[in-house]
């Protein structure tokens, strides 16, 4: 061994790194909600029938799904001060996790909408429901049952991938990490902390959207089959 | 491996961890070469101890666990002497100095410090000045810390920071880089000793680091390479 | 310093561009060793092997690939292993990516429809002849376009590698921008590279995805 | 557009139509009405186009050519009414697609509700009524999947009942289900014949054809190739339809 | 584990067989014994167990209680060799389940050769043979998509019977095909009984049992509730039966 570990040195800094996994968690948060209907709409816009709306829905989910967060963010945030346009950095990290999760949502919400049986949707055009009406009440909500493992994990994904934001000056979890590092000089301490924690989150919001699927689901809930 | 000099003498490498992202201390030049003042320290050193040289590339933050897991044998990227650093590794003698301010958009109307509340200062995360910054807890400062030097620079030429807290050198760079936004030095914050960093308990390489720096402040080797990248001498008490 | 983007700054890029296609082939074969154990280990008939690796697709999912590279890169050192950056970040990728796969893999020969299991196990088929012979052929069809897909995000996650140390296509983006600090047109570029590589895989996949589901289609109801 | 048909009028009528998919030309002038209260069985071998004739009723398929109009509305124009259309029409497949995140009262209320703009209570009352006349009256606040096969086609039909269509169109609605289940859709059907609503049935059921249609359509190749009374199917008059009522007997 | 069983023994015999899933009880004391040569159907309306009773024969469930033997094989015994029953007995599902990716001979010939160890010609030779006794010669490259479903289904009767094995178990094997493509897989089956091989079947065809079956199984409710050769059918001792097939005529 040629490092000796310490941690309580690095334990001490506790607030500091609950405070980072506060933050981290509230970006976490918005971007999925925001990302979540922002994606959706993306969705819905792929199918339109404009080629215009369905074109730029396909170029801006290709786009994005096809460079890296990290670029994304460098671009956001140096982009808009370059227009003259300044905001914090949580704003502009929420922005571009937004835009990033988006992307990833209207691609798993779009295989749910296929994944509607065809006859799901004559049986509703049967029934004289218009296109929005069928949209809302039939297809949405099962669409979204059918992906919503793959939602949940993509936005997990997310909240991991959130941590690139530290390099535009948002103190989550990993800058309060480099911080704390570059401060106590226990490097690897700090690291395998911020792992733990991070699982920690994780299990968090699996079992946040774990509760959020008995709410959206009652059948599911009425009839015991699990996700 | 009894002792780090043995280990480099045999190798006849030295592993040098050094941040190229800070100018002008590690940079690459328009070939894409590293150079820099602490590029061309080594540099020195290498030249001088009959090493072959190896940079070992690393960011501010891993600098020092790159030396306490012996991914390099010494750093040298503008690591400011501080005893918490000091209680993890060992420091030689002062190769150059560091004069940190807080440096202001020349249209701003800062003078001291009450000026600065609610307006964020860039600062690179984990430097001195950040530690220095974050330790002012009475003056209720708005620090926006970046990963590195660069991003911070970036962030100021790019209009999302008005000050920084940096080396008078990077201050004044901004506004090379960005003539409709210049910056300059308003408070003064810290002068930092900059030192070479390496494992503790080896005696016998820090022996011979500091007899080498000794040498080259007298012979004005060291003066001459830090003028030419920072604009201004070593402090005179320095040269003396 | 400073100056305008020449071509030794444009090949300087292109370095870090190779870079990142080397870390990603070798992310992908790494990983897709591990993940292939890993994704069995998930369906053995032991449950002790399927928690064991559970648990191990839970942790490393669980942690963002920036900590795991430097776990990687710091924690094999500090347990006395010499080793370098390159294998580091090899090693890490591949724990990174085998979580992924081998979870993306275990859907897909679970997606093998279970009557295909039971009439190879009629046939008196043994479960590595089952396995041979009748899933897996079956589930690299299904494999194929997600495996295809996951590969992008491989090439775009290297660009985490750069906290090793590694002057990939990100991290060269950066060290110009030190020179050049044209960040918009600068990240604008890497961008562009980044696209270059990753959308013909994207196409790819989706190809192969439509011309399976076709394929799909066309099978004996289960 | 609508206009309201007087009784001599028939409520369906088709006139040489045409359809292809591609190059496969599944309808190839068909012609039939249905008058009102008559209930028409489709029968033919799979692939002859009788559900093909039955979803260019209810416009799912746009035909090439040919005039179809049902209960006045001109379905083979561009500019029909699709929502009116369907207000007139009921139709139930043979894979129920009844909504599964929904109840069954949830599944039946929710047309009338939000195409009619019926109030909830009285189409929870609506619910109640439908589903009494298919027998499902408990199974309110079930689920689809809580049903077995029979009882979720009853439901469909019922969901379809509840939109007060003034024709309903079955395709092979039994076909999917085991005898017994298909004994007690079939009673469902027999009721609702004997009420006197008019239907248009495609069915593998000679049985039940020959027990409750007034009037049968053979389909061959895409044409009408046989039409008559449920008598025909005793005594058919080309060799196609002897060939098919024999093969039909091999369920027996 | 494999006695020669003598010609007195049956071939598959159930005693007192108990299988439950959770807390429902499918089989419920099942008792039934099938001789060399016998064709025995197995009746009864959805539910009743009989794609269990089948399963617990070559082992596709565990069985709670009671003793099933096979061929000499112990089949309620956890010890029971399973690679060695499978070989002894061939299974058929009403989904064909033909491996998609192998063509119809490369799906024939692979147990022979895995399992058994046959040469590669050796097993082609065999895999013309038994294609040609299900009528399917020309089929032998072809993959199972390119096929119609009564042909996926004789190709999946074919690969069975290319493991030669001594007793073949049907589950509802037509009833995914329409009443042509019944016809030409009932055939295949008829000559299969006509050439001596023991079989038992799950079946909704009323009219095949009667006319193939030696001996009939009615279950009800997990239970053997009648038994006895064909004219069971037109003649039942129970009010169940009476009640099942009387369902059962709708078909016809
Ligand atoms: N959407 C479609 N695209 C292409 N071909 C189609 C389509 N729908 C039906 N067909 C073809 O049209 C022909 C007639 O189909 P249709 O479903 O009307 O037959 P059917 O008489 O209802 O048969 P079945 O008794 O099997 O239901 C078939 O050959 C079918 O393959
Ligand atoms: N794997 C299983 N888990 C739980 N319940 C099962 C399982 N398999 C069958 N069952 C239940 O056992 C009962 C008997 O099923 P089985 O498939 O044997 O009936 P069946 O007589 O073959 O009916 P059908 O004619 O519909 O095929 C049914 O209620 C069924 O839901
Ligand atoms: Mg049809
Ligand atoms: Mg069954």
């Amino acid at each position: 061994m040629s490092l000796q570990l310490d941690f309580p040195a690095v334990l001490e800094r506790w607030p500091n790194f609950l405070a980072g996994a506060a933050l981290t968690l509230e970006l976490a948060a918005f971007a999925t909600v925001l990302g979540a209907l922002f994606g959706t709409l993306a969705a819905v816009g792929r199918g339109a029938r404009s080629p215009l709306i369905a074109g730029a829905c396909k170029v801006y989910v290709e786009t994005i799904r096809n460079t890296p967060l990290l670029v994304q963010i460098f671009l956001v945030y140096f982009g808009l001060a370059s227009l003259g346009l300044k905001f914090s950095a949580f704003t502009v990290a929420v922005a571009a996790l937004t835009i990033n999760v988006g992307a990833y949502t209207a691609e798993i919400m779009r295989a749910g909408f296929e994944a509607i049986p065809r006859g799901q949707i004559e049986a509703a055009e049967g029934l004289a429901l218009s296109r929005l009406q069928i949209y809302w009440h039939i297809i949405l909500l099962p669409a979204i049952e059918k992906v919503y493992p793959a939602l949940t994990s993509q936005f997990v994904l997310l909240m991991l991938a959130s941590s690139v934001c530290s390099q535009i000056s948002a103190e989550e979890l990993t800058a309060v990490a480099n911080y704390i590092q570059s401060d106590t000089y226990r490097a690897f301490e700090t690291y395998i902390i911020v792992a733990v924690l991070y699982v920690i989150l994780s299990l968090v919001m699996r079992a946040g959207f774990w509760g959020l699927g008995l709410v959206l689901f009652p059948r599911r809930r009425r009839l015991g089959t699990p996700l | 491996s009894a002792d780090l000099l043995d280990d480099i003498t045999q190798a006849k490498k030295i592993r040098i961890s050094t941040d190229v992202a800070i100018p002008p201390s590690g940079m690459m030049d328009s070939s894409m070469k590293p150079t820099g003042s602490d590029v061309e320290v080594a540099q020195l050193l290498a030249k001088d101890w009959g090493l072959e040289l190896e940079f070992i590339q690393t960011t501010g933050a891993t600098r020092i666990p790159n030396v306490l897991t012996g991914k390099a044998d010494i750093i040298i990227s503008t690591l400011s002497v501080t005893p918490d650093r000091a209680k993890v590794i060992d420091f030689t003698k002062r190769y150059a100095t560091l004069q940190s301010d807080v440096g202001c958009l020349k249209s701003s109307t800062v003078k001291d410090w009450p000026d600065l509340k609610d307006k964020p200062i860039g600062v690179s995360r984990g430097t001195t000045q950040d530690t220095t910054l974050s330790n002012m807890k009475d003056k209720d400062l708005k620090i926006s810390r970046y990963d590195d030097d660069a991003t911070m620079v970036t962030a100021a030429v790019s209009g999302q920071v008005d000050c920084v807290a940096s080396s008078a050198t990077i201050i004044n760079q901004i506004g090379v880089k960005n003539p409709s936004r210049v910056f300059e030095s308003r408070i003064p914050l810290a002068t930092f000793d900059l030192a070479i960093g390496l494992k503790k308990g080896e005696q016998r390489l820090m022996d011979k680091l500091n007899a080498w720096i000794t040498e080259n402040v007298k012979n004005g080797k060291l003066n001459a390479i830090y003028k030419k990248f920072h604009g201004v001498e070593l402090p005179p008490d320095m040269r003396s | 310093m400073g100056g305008h983007l020449n071509i030794n700054h444009l090949m300087f890029l292109g370095q870090g561009a190779l870079w990142t296609i080397g870390l990603s082939v070798i992310a992908l074969i790494g990983g897709g060793i591990v993940g292939f154990v890993i994704a069995l280990a998930r369906i053995s008939p032991l449950k002790s092997v399927r928690i064991a690796s559970g648990v191990y697709v839970q942790l490393i999912q669980g942690t963002p690939l920036l900590v795991i590279l430097f776990l990687g890169y710091f924690g094999l050192a500090a347990i006395g292993l010499k080793v370098s950056a390159l294998a580091a970040a090899g090693a890490s990728l591949t724990l990174y990516v085998s979580a992924y796969l081998g979870e993306i893999w275990r859907g897909c020969i679970q997606s093998v429809p279970k009557p295909q299991w039971e009439a190879a196990e009629g046939l008196a088929l043994s479960r590595t002849q089952r396995m041979m012979k009748v899933i897996l052929p079956q589930a690299i069809r299904i494999a194929t376009p997600p495996t295809v897909g996951f590969m992008v995000q491989i090439i775009k996650n290297t660009s985490l590698a750069s906290v090793v140390g590694f002057v990939e296509l990100m991290r060269s983006g950066q060290i110009v921008n030190n020179s050049l600090f044209e960040p918009f047109a600068i990240y604008a570029i890497i961008a562009v590279v980044y696209f270059a590589m990753c959308y013909p895989l994207s196409l790819f996949s989706q190809k192969l995805e439509r011309r399976m589901g076709r394929g799909r289609s066309n099978l004996a109801p289960a | 557009m609508q206009q309201n048909p007087s009784s001599s009028e028939p409520i369906v009528s088709l006139r040489d139509v045409q359809k292809s998919f591609g190059p496969l030309r599944v309808l190839d002038g068909v012609s039939f009405a249905v008058e009102r209260g008559e209930v028409l069985a489709l029968i033919g071998r799979s692939g002859s186009g009788k559900s093909t004739a039955l979803r260019c009723i209810d416009r799912f398929e746009k035909v090439d050519g040919g005039e179809i109009v049902v209960c006045g509305h001109r379905v083979d124009r561009p500019d029909v009414d699709l929502r009116a259309l369907r207000q007139d029409v009921g139709i139930v497949f043979q894979s129920y697609n009844l909504f599964p995140h929904l109840t069954i009262e949830q599944n039946i209320t929710l047309a009338p509700c939000a195409v009619k703009g019926m109030a909830t209570s009285q189409a929870r009352d609506l619910a109640r009524k439908v589903l009494a006349q298919v027998g499902l009256e408990e199974k309110l606040h079930a689920y689809p999947e809580q049903l077995s096969g029979g009882q979720q086609q009853r439901a469909a039909i019922a969901r379809s009942l509840a939109m007060q269509p003034k024709v309903m169109l079955f395709d092979e609605v039994t076909s999917a289900l085991d005898p017994e289940l298909t004994a007690e859709v079939l009673k469902v059907i027999e009721q609702l014949a004997a009420d006197g609503m008019t239907m248009v049935m495609v069915t593998h059921e000679m049985g039940f054809a020959k027990g409750i249609a007034d009037r049968i359509v053979f389909m061959h190749r895409g044409k009408v190739h046989e039409t008559g009374p449920a008598s025909i199917l005793t005594s058919p008059a080309t060799p196609e339809l002897t060939q098919f009522v024999g093969t039909g007997n091999l369920k027996s």
